[in-house]
């Protein structure tokens, strides 16, 4: 482990929103982009049924 | 139907009607009430298109007058567009919406407010139920007209003005619209209208008019 | 209907109709998904708590571990996508386009991430959010030309015809992608002026390495099991579509 | 069998259809916006990469950027009501057609300029602006559009029906634009050299005050001329 | 009854039509052409007046307006054809699609490119260009504009029918002009410079003749997709 | 007429017709010699449309194929399209040139070279004298169509494929345009047409293909 504290951790050297806003945006990004493709699939699903029916 | 009770009549004084330096009728006069079906006819390019298009006011005559009970369309102008509804030759229907968002907005225009229902029942009537939902683009010829054919079931307006109407319709279609003329007219309604096709209506009135004279 | 794939007499098309890739693609999605979201974890845990600090850029250079492999996918999923389109277009092959159309928003995301990610180490490495470096340009109009399929896609609304006509594109864009890298270049090499191009790696310490190899990896079962699901969702809308009109 | 509808609810109805025919594609909507990012972003590539040069043609750049991005879209304020015919339905309307025309332009200006102010900001901070820059960049942006729109709506119609639309429109109203230009750019030049662009953004706010109340009537008179 | 027309005159009287039809609405002509002179003249509008900015920008700013105005007539290409139903004709025709493509290319180029070959170097006098950037200015244009209409050529064929087409296109065919771009105002920038232009030049023909070969097949396999 | 007289053929093979998702026909048939009209019957939205468009080549068929005088048609291409007339709901005309310019140059796009007097002489016949020299934005609906449809006389193709050919025609046009056909199938021409009128025509072979069955 190479920190020493958490709040050394936090601010990165001074880094901490250039690199904290990286990785939140990317893995937010991400996030987001399956969340999206989860929603598009209920409401193909429900659709497939309602076809079913 | 309210609207179509009271007494109607459009009328026209000596129209004089010219498209770029050609003249194309002279001293045209007509007078139409309640229940009469106009049916003008002419070769192609006798004017008829024009004929309409200033009857309802999108052009100006050359010269003459045409009157809506009893007073000038120009000076009436919303007064008197609230009373018409015209089909020409351009469907007047966006491709990019559903066939039902056409109907809906095109009523809304004219100020008319229809329940999704009942203009669902209209287009399904007019064989239009699998197409509800797709874009207009994706309809044939003959099913486009239709959707702009259909706003004649949802509006109580007096005055209908119609361009070809039968244009790429198939027989069953022909047939809807023809009696939705007749019980238009039987209602106390007047249409002016052109076809090159052979047409017989059962109206209380039924006049010809022949441009090529 | 007749199945398009067995016309043309690839034996290996008729396994990749929409049909039997659809159970196919169901089975992979969570074993891609899994073992990407462990991957990344590790990948995250050797990037933020691991690896040492970097003797020029501080903490900064942290970064690298989502700007490298985000970098890298871009590019990559777009050869993906102009292969993908390509093979539609030569084999009339229905999987092909809708592989392709499925792999364009993936893409375009990277792209992106690529650009703000390298946007935030770019201001407090040089002081500014952005120049005009030949690679950050690239970048750019990578980007571009994704948006300009995704955007002819929308536009069109015969499947059929958005599918060709957008692999028709993908494809132009895939000859032009090396001129266009080439011609960035020499831009930039015309105009020394002030442009800072991003320095040499300077001996990247081997752990370092490691944590971006691995989080690239991560990334590519991400992409691999979002892409699968997207192709899912297109097969069934599609498929719905048909079954809709039939109903009449 | 039905009700009437108020002025007000056609009015939004139009509106409403619309946007909805953009969102439909969305493609549309975007359109616009990448076609600004797109295109201001040609320029560096065209004149290398100096920053301080950047710096000094950026108001200029992005401002006519912006002005051409709103000028593109003009072609289908109304082309497609008049190609398909519901152009002439809403000329017979029971409406007054400078609402109706009020109502198109006001759709034009959320789908094309406003989104501009949102964008022009990050393009911005590619050719380094500062934050003073930025803002007065996007203000002026705001009330700019919004009379690019309005003016845009007269050569709009006046080209109607006419083929090869596209250069036509440019050509009638680039002229017109050149007053919002010269105050809209010049609000944000104001800032780069320390002056207060207080002075540019009043001419400019005077600028749409005009075009609010001339535009809509020259834009119905020439409506009624393409019909005819 | 009547005798056969080789290849040749067929080829010949496509281009011949276009040219016509062209002509009939002059306006259309001059449209690309007048765009071009009002465009460049906004950034000097939207810039003060410092000529020293001005000379710098020039190349750019030159370049990238010739592109956007070259840009502009594209949706009017193909699109007249394909809604009067020509276009179906065309592929009826007994010619090889790649021949009439390329010829519709040539049409548009004569029409749109060429013209601005001619202007742009008097345009280039108000940003006080020297003679040999006006020279390499107007050379780099004989070639560019004609790899911008084969490539813009694409762009109109993919998006043949759909509506507000004109900032799709836009979107569309802008990446794909950039090369075509940074060696045609790279090579004005040389001179400005006091490099030689010839590298870039030479680029810039190496672009052309790819143009020419992939340009015209591509448009093809799109205008059969848009057709079917 | 040289290139009528000899035999020609148009057949179908288990043709399937798509449009977007929706099937329109399957397991299409038939076979057209010289002298055939092959009459195209339908609903609005049954695909006859489309299925002209696929026997001239323009859309793929998506499942069957079609044959001239025994070849595929995709593989002729070019050796195919020079045998075929194709006049669709689209009239094909620029509405920035003449009559006379738009008719010469659809002849001259399938490569026939036709002296001006002799296209003069055709579209006086249709009645077009006056128009010749306007541009045909200004002609009506129907002299628009008569222009696309000049073209029917001036050239010797073997195989015409009219979609709604009687649209916005007058009487007097219809019984021109009929007589042409009758007149070409005489000479051992193929005619596949569709309409939603109704049409007599006295030609060697006559026959019907309903699709919406
Ligand atoms: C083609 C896409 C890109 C690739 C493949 C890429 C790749 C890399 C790699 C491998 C590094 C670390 C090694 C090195 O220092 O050279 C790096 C560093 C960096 N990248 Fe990127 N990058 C790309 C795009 C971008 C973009 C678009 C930006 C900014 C908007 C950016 C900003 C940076 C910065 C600031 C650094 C650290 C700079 C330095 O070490 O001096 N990169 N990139
Ligand atoms: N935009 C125009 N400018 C000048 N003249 C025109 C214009 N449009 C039509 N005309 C001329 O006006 C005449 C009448 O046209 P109109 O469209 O009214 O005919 P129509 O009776 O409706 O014919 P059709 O039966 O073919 O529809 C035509 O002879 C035509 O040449
Ligand atoms: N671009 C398209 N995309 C998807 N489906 C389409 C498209 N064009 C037409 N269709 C569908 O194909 C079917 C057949 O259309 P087609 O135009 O061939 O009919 P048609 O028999 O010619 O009808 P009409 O008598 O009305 O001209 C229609 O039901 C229509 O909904
Ligand atoms: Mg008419
Ligand atoms: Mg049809």
């Amino acid at each position: 482990m190479y920190w020493n504290s958490l709040s050394e951790f936090l601010a990165m050297g001074g880094y901490g929103f250039y690199v904290w806003g990286s990785f939140g945006l990317t893995f937010a990004v991400m996030t987001i982009e399956l969340w999206l493709l989860k929603k598009r699939q209920k409401r193909v699903m429900q659709l497939v049924k309602q076809e079913a029916i | 139907m309210g609207l179509l009770a009271s007494n109607r009549e459009l009328t026209a004084d000596n129209l004089v009607g010219v498209r770029g330096d050609r003249l194309l009728f002279e001293k045209l006069n007509f007078k139409c009430s309640n229940g009469t079906v106009l049916y003008l006819q002419g070769a192609n390019g006798t004017g008829k298109t024009t004929l309409l298009r200033t009857i309802c006011g999108l052009s100006k005559p050359h010269a003459g007058v045409i009157k809506w009970c009893g007073e000038n369309i120009n000076a009436l102008a919303e007064d008197f567009h609230q009373h018409v509804l015209y089909i020409g030759h351009l469907p007047g229907i966006k491709e990019d919406l559903t066939a039902l968002e056409n109907l809906q907005f095109s009523l809304a225009l004219s100020g008319s407010n229809v329940m999704e229902d009942k203009a669902t029942a209209v287009l399904k009537m007019l064989g239009l139920a699998h197409g509800l939902n797709l874009p207009t683009r994706m309809l044939s010829q003959g099913q486009k007209r239709r959707v702009a054919l259909a706003r004649l079931w949802l509006q109580d307006l007096p005055l209908w003005i119609l361009d070809e109407p039968f244009t790429a319709l198939d027989t069953s279609a022909t047939d809807l619209l023809k009696q939705k003329i007749e019980a238009f007219a039987h209602d106390g309604g007047i249409v002016v209208m052109t076809t090159h096709q052979e047409v017989t209506l059962h109206v209380p009135k039924f006049e010809q008019l022949r441009l090529d004279a | 209907m007749k199945n398009l794939a067995t016309k043309s007499g690839f034996n290996w098309l008729k396994y990749a109709s929409p049909k039997t890739f659809y159970p196919l693609a169901g089975k992979l999605i969570p074993w891609c998904a899994i073992s990407a979201a462990t991957l990344i974890a590790y990948g995250l845990y050797i990037g933020l708590l691991v690896a040492p600090t970097d003797f020029q850029q501080g903490e900064g250079y942290r970064i690298i571990f989502v700007h490298v492999p985000a970098a890298w996918f871009s590019m990559f999923l777009y050869l993906l996508m102009a292969l993908y389109a390509g093979m539609g277009l030569v084999f009339n092959a229905k999987l092909s386009y809708l592989m392709a159309t499925a792999i364009a928003p993936t893409g375009a995301m990277f792209t992106l991430l690529a650009l703000v990610t390298g946007s935030l180490w770019g201001k407090p490495m040089w002081g500014a959010w952005w120049v005009w470096d030949a690679r950050l340009t690239s970048e750019l109009i990578l980007l571009f030309l994704y948006i300009g399929y995704i955007s002819l896609q929308a536009a069109i609304d015969d499947k059929t015809r958005a599918d060709k006509a957008s692999a028709v594109l993908a494809l132009v864009g895939a000859i032009n992608v090396p001129i266009i890298f080439f011609s960035v270049k020499w831009w930039n090499t015309l105009h020394q002026g002030s442009s800072i191009s991003l320095t040499k790696a300077p001996a990247m310490a081997a752990i370092m390495l490691q944590g971006m190899l691995i989080m690239a990896i991560g990334f590519w079962l991400y992409s691999i099991a979002v892409i699968l699901m997207r192709v899912r969702c297109e097969i069934l809308e599609r498929d719905s579509k048909t079954a809709m009109f039939r109903q009449d | 069998m039905h009700k009437k509808l108020s002025t007000f609810s056609v009015l939004y109805k139009i509106l409403e259809r619309d946007i909805k025919v953009a969102w439909r594609r969305q493609s549309d909507v975007m359109a616009v916006f990448f076609f600004f990012i797109i295109a201001a972003s040609l320029f560096p590539l065209g004149s290398g990469a100096d920053p301080k040069l950047l710096n000094a043609m950026a108001p200029s750049v992005l401002w006519v950027t912006a002005l051409l991005s709103c000028m593109l879209s003009l072609s289908r304020m109304y082309a497609s009501d008049y190609a398909d015919g519901t152009l002439e339905q809403m000329m017979l309307s029971n409406q007054p057609t400078v609402l109706i025309v009020l109502m198109k332009i006001l759709a034009h200006w959320m789908l094309s300029g406003l989104p501009l102010v949102f964008v022009a900001p990050l393009i911005g901070l590619q050719f380094n602006l500062s934050g003073a820059q930025l803002q007065i960049l996007a203000l002026s942006l705001l009330m700019g559009t919004l009379a690019l729109s309005l003016i845009g709506s007269i050569g709009a119609t006046l080209t109607l029906g006419i083929r090869g639309t596209g250069v036509l429109i440019a050509i009638l109203v680039l002229p017109l634009y050149i007053p919002v230009l010269v105050f809209g750019a010049g609000a944000v030049n104001a800032v780069s050299i320390g002056v207060s662009p207080n002075g540019a953004l009043s001419l400019l706010g005077a600028v749409l005050a005009m075009a609010l109340v001339f535009a809509p009537l020259a834009s119905t008179a020439a409506l009624k001329i393409a019909l005819e």
